[in-house]
């Protein structure tokens, strides 16, 4: 097998993210919830959509499904694990990623293409950037507002590889679309190789679409899947 | 009398005359099952008995269209093997009742209507109508409406690509909500709802059956109906599109392998209506086992289980050696299915309960028997006062302070705060995002674009429905023109008021005509629509509102597409098209500064519709924006280039009368060429550049503060 | 004076409600078999100023008529936790 | 035996509550002006089969443990409302 892209009922994205890793020479597969046996993935993303309808809570429902299990193993093994939107919901619940993400701050969804800077490249999303680099990608989350208690209590502070920022490069409280935790976009875990990003950098791969920003974003995290191995 | 001593049909809506029609038809009276059935296949909503007389005017014979009118939703052909299939459907009385459930079920209702024919449901589009926002009233149900479409839409995983919106006073008590859904399919995919074959099995998938919606058959179901009953029987119907998602990717799959013979939704009069269209429409009969279904609570009457409208229901006709791959798919995407009925050689449709038969009737019986009225129209008298008198339009308008009033409404500023709430990007499609004209798709794998406007101008139709309705066809034409789209299907959405009054049946009359005629001169064919009737609160009939869904196409679709924010500094602007000729009636100036309704909208000529249109498509391939003139004239076309490229401009020549004039086919080009290549009229007007928007001798505003005011005006009032 | 208030907004019963029905298929697949139904509401806790706990009451319940609570589907109930 | 128990599910103490806030601020708007503040919550009916209320009460916390709450952003209370 090469990259999974796993499925819950309701996800939407998958079809993208696998369009979009197609366009840059890689291929994925498509893989059910149901099924338990990654042997082979040598990266995995977690698509976006509503994964289990987002009952419950986001994410909640789609921790326990079977396939969780293997996407844990590896994850913890060091694989690449991409979780996008939902899919950094899905990572935060499981506990793979610190933090929680809660409604955004205007309790309502939010559609639109925002400027991200680029805060460390110690991570299997943005090895191929630099930091201090602007991207426009596209943003659609109801659920995209990062919050990290401070409470957990002498936890390390996060791995933060992407910020909400304006098109100079500035953040701050104006420039934060749905009210996230020090503007935070996008995390990893200590290794760089687990990340969460809430805006869709699989949306923004042609001209066509209005930015190929995303592209390098998954570009590094092909170059990572291409190191495993499986 | 009181509604308890009425007798059963008179509760559920039926005349006399209906009631005796049933009695012929049967040889007998009805059972109290059967009475429901036709009570509401019978209904205006269900039967078009008021408005079929009228809709054979539409044409759809183009060789193009694959399926027209009469099946879920139309088919057209794209070439290579791809079709698309569209729709229309207004879910205005529920959302009026329950803004966000109402709203939603009209998104999950639209869907289905669209994989039912084979295709993946691939965007929304939703056109909208309420009262003014100072009523907080109207503001919590465009709130609801808005978060209804965005919970359904964005969860069930289809982009909501763009819509349109109005308020004026007429809709506070009646709010018009409909959604236009598109879908795209290989032409092998397609299917039908006609069943066939004796002995194949019905299969019920998706949500078990509850007692949602339940009107007129829970009047019935009990012999007495006491107060605290109605806690039981809710009306509101609650949509799930979790349930949804995977039901389309369920039925996407069973089309895949070739496993169903027939599909049809369950919408309005839930199994009844599914059960009997399917078998009448093959001319075959169906027993139904009501036992069968699977239900969400205990105690549910068998009328109510024909009845319910619980959502995110299919009905699928499956051959028996099928029935246990189909069983095996459902399982597969986690949704509940039973085998509910079986295919019998006609003509009745036979329903039986606990081993009893409780319905008997001929299948096609409900759906081609019902009544057809040709109901009594005549020209309203408030017509002659309104075309008497003219809008006041002083010689020397002050456009600074004009435009910043027109900017500030909320159906001409930036509508982005409805837009943004809904995913427009999913799928990787989206060329053309809300915000521009027509919105704009490519087909992946080819060179292949679709584009798609919804427009609608209630009170232009008021004003003169024919000409008013015409108008809306080439303005959603010009629409998809200016992405490089030949206009070519469409569908309606005609939202009327009572028609049993003749005047509101007139503007009927004349709207549909205009509709037809303007599809003609266009060579659009009419592929589907739906009827909203008895849109009328106390009395008060709403603004005549037909609705048309504008489905453009392309192939090869332009590498670079206009696009408002396309506009850049030295270029210059041109005016293609008609000259201004004062055309005020029914305009954002007289609305907005006057405060009146008044005059007779200007009519449009066929010919030269056709031959800007035409133009208008072969500039998108070289021209970097495009843009028609609407609503609030020149002034506004020109202020949101400005708005959404962020770069200013200078007209002259252009008098205060001229940029607020609403003449239709007209059309903003924006290039660096010297001249334009077209046969079309055209006029150089200015340059782009600078940060302020420049009207030469009229006055001029600063594009930031001007832009500040169009970007907030629906916020201001949300918040 | 501060009085608070706890305000529990239920579904009305007989709608349907996904949620409920989804958490509950969950608790099952998670093994706990004898789940026989789950359903969702909300609570609110309102803090506010008023003379008395009656003016108070008065007030927390025109807000749930207002604004809190949707009579066309929900059912809600007030209590003073003061 | 049928037990039916009521979980509530608060969100931390501290954290953002964009809902509370929003209407903290909706009910001011409407005149309300003595509120002070406003926090949701969810509440979730459970009913269950179990021998004894002891045992479904072990149950029902290992439900919130593993999957009605998330410690991270939640506290959660159990009430026995058989
Ligand atoms: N209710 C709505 N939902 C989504 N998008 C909308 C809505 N209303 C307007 N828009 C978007 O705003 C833009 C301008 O709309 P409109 O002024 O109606 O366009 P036009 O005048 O070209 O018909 C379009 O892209 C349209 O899709
Ligand atoms: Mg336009």
């Amino acid at each position: 097998m090469t990259i999974a892209v796993v499925v819950f009922p309701g996800t939407n994205c998958e079809h993208d993210a696998r369009y979009a890793l197609a366009l840059l020479g890689s291929h994925a597969e498509l893989v059910w919830h149901r099924d338990d046996d990654l042997s082979g993935a040598t990266g995995v993303v977690l698509p976006g959509g509503f994964a289990h309808g987002d009952y419950l809570r986001t994410g909640a429902i789609a921790r326990f499904s079977p396939v969780m299990a293997e996407v844990e193993r590896l994850a913890r093994q060091g694989t690449p694990t991409l979780g996008i939107c939902n899919g950094f919901q899905i990572l935060c619940e499981a506990g793979l990623l610190p933090g929680a993400l809660v409604a955004n701050r205007d309790l309502r969804f939010i559609c639109r293409t925002v400027t991200v800077r680029v805060e460390s490249t110690d991570s299997i999303l943005t090895s191929h950037t630099s930091v201090g680099d602007l991207l426009q990608i596209p943003l659609n989350s109801y659920e995209g507002n990062y919050v990290l208690p401070a409470a957990i209590d002498g936890a390390p502070s996060p791995n933060v590889v992407l910020r909400y920022c304006d098109s100079s490069g500035a953040s701050g409280k104006q420039m934060n679309p749905n009210g996230s935790t020090d503007s935070i976009a996008a995390v990893a875990d200590a290794n760089g190789t687990i990340v969460g990003v809430m805006p869709h950098p699989e949306r923004a791969v042609e001209d066509i679409l209005g930015s190929t920003d995303g592209r390098v974003l998954l570009e590094s995290f092909v170059s990572a899947t291409a190191s495993v191995v499986a | 009398m009181t509604i308890q001593d009425k007798p059963d049909h008179q509760r559920l809506g039926m005349t006399d005359d209906e009631y005796d029609a049933v009695i012929d038809l049967l040889g007998r009276t009805p059972r109290t099952a059967e009475l429901a059935m036709y009570s509401v296949m019978w209904s205006e909503h269900c039967s078009y008995k008021s408005s079929r007389v009228h809709l054979g005017k539409f044409r759809s014979d183009q060789p193009w269209v694959v399926v027209g009118p009469g099946e879920n939703a139309g088919v057209v052909d794209l070439g290579d093997g791809w079709l698309a299939a569209l729709r229309i459907e207004s879910h205005n009385h529920p959302s009026f009742v329950e803004p966000h459930e109402g709203a939603a079920t009209g998104v999950g209702g639209i869907l289905r209507d669209i994989f039912t024919m084979g295709a993946r449901p691939i965007a929304l589009w939703d056109p909208l109508r309420f009262g003014p926002l100072d009523d907080p009233h109207n503001r919590y149900l465009l709130d609801g409406v808005v978060s209804g479409i965005a919970g359904y839409g964005n969860a069930v995983g289809v982009p909501t690509l763009g819509g349109e919106v109005e308020f004026a006073d007429r809709f506070s008590r009646n709010p018009l909500v409909n959604v236009m859904a598109l879908g795209l399919m290989k032409r092998e995919q397609l299917v039908l709802s006609a069943a066939s074959g004796v002995g194949n099995i019905a299969v019920l998938l998706g949500n078990a059956t509850g007692r949602d919606g339940i009107g007129g058959a829970s009047i019935l179901a009990s012999a007495s109906f006491e107060a605290g009953d109605e806690e039981k029987r809710p009306n509101v119907q609650v949509g799930d599109p979790f349930e949804e998602k995977k039901l389309i990717e369920a039925c996407l799959e069973l089309y895949d392998r070739g496993l169903v013979v027939a599909i049809q939704d369950l919408g309005a009069a839930g199994i009844s209506c599914a059960t009997s269209e399917t078998a009448g429409n093959g001319g075959m009969g169906m027993d139904v086992d009501i036992d069968a279904v699977h239900v969400r609570e205990p105690g549910m009457t068998p009328g109510e289980i024909l009845m319910s409208e619980s959502q995110e229901r299919m009905l699928a006709i499956v051959t028996p050696e099928h029935v246990e791959d189909v069983l095996a798919i459902a399982a597969r995407w986690e949704i509940d299915a039973s085998q509910i009925g079986t295919i019998t050689d006609g003509p009745d449709l036979r329903v039986f309960a606990e081993g009893r038969l409780v319905a008997e009737v001929p299948a096609a019986s409900l759906a081609d028997d019902a009544p057809r009225y040709d109901r009594p129209y005549e020209r309203p008298c408030y017509l002659n006062a309104l075309w008497d008198s003219e809008p006041a339009i002083p010689d020397e308008i002050d456009v600074a302070k004009t435009l910043n009033l027109l900017l500030d409404d909320p159906a001409i500023g930036d509508r982005s705060w409805i837009s943004s709430q809904y995913d427009h990007t999913l799928f990787l499609n989206t060329v053309i995002e809300p915000g521009h004209d027509g919105s704009l798709l490519r087909i992946k794998g080819t060179h292949k674009g679709m584009a798609v406007s919804t427009d609608g101008d209630s009170l232009r139709t008021y004003l003169d429905p024919r000409r008013g309705a015409a108008r809306i066809v080439f303005e959603s034409a010009l629409n998809v023109a200016v992405t490089g789209a030949q206009p070519y299907a469409l569908v309606d959405n005609l939202n009327f008021g009572n028609p049993e009054n003749p005047e509101v049946m007139w503007q009927f009359v004349e709207a549909t005509d205009g509709l037809a005629w303007a599809c003609e001169e266009l060579n659009v064919p009419v592929v589907g629509g739906n009827v909203s009737f008895y849109n009328q609160t106390d009395g008060v009939d709403i603004y005549p509102a037909p609705v048309v869904g504008m489905l453009g196409f392309c192939d090869p679709m332009p590498d670079r597409p206009p696009r408002l924010d396309r506009a850049e500094q030295g270029m210059g602007i041109w005016l293609i098209g008609q000259e201004a000729s004062d055309d005020f009636s029914g305009s954002a100036y007289d609305r907005i500064i006057n405060g009146t309704l008044r005059g007779r909208p200007l009519d449009v000529d066929g010919a030269t519709a056709r031959e800007l249109i035409a133009s208008v498509v072969e500039m998108a391939f070289d021209v970097p924006v495009l843009h028609d003139v609407s609503v609030g004239g020149l002034a506004v076309a020109l202020a949101e280039i400005a708005f959404v490229s962020g770069t200013g401009f200078r007209v002259d020549d252009v008098s205060g009368r001229e940029l607020f004039d609403e003449t239709p086919l007209r059309v903003v080009a924006i290039t660096h060429e010297r001249d334009l290549e077209t046969s079309v009229p055209r006029r150089r007007i200015g340059t782009m550049g600078g940060d302020q928007l420049g009207f030469g001798a009229a006055g001029s505003m600063d594009l930031s503060a001007a832009r500040r005011i169009w970007a907030d005006a629906l916020p201001r009032r949300m918040r | 004076m501060k009085h608070t208030f706890s305000v529990t907004i239920e579904r009305r019963s007989g709608l349907s409600d996904p949620e409920g029905a989804t958490a509950s298929r969950a608790l099952t697949d998670l093994g706990f078999a004898g789940v026989h139904s789950v359903s969702f509401g909300k609570v609110i806790s309102i803090e506010l100023e008023a003379d008395t706990a009656q003016e108070a009451a008065t007030q927390v319940e025109a807000m749930c008529r207002k604004l809190l609570a949707n009579p066309v589907i929900e059912n809600y109930t007030i209590e003073n936790v003061s």
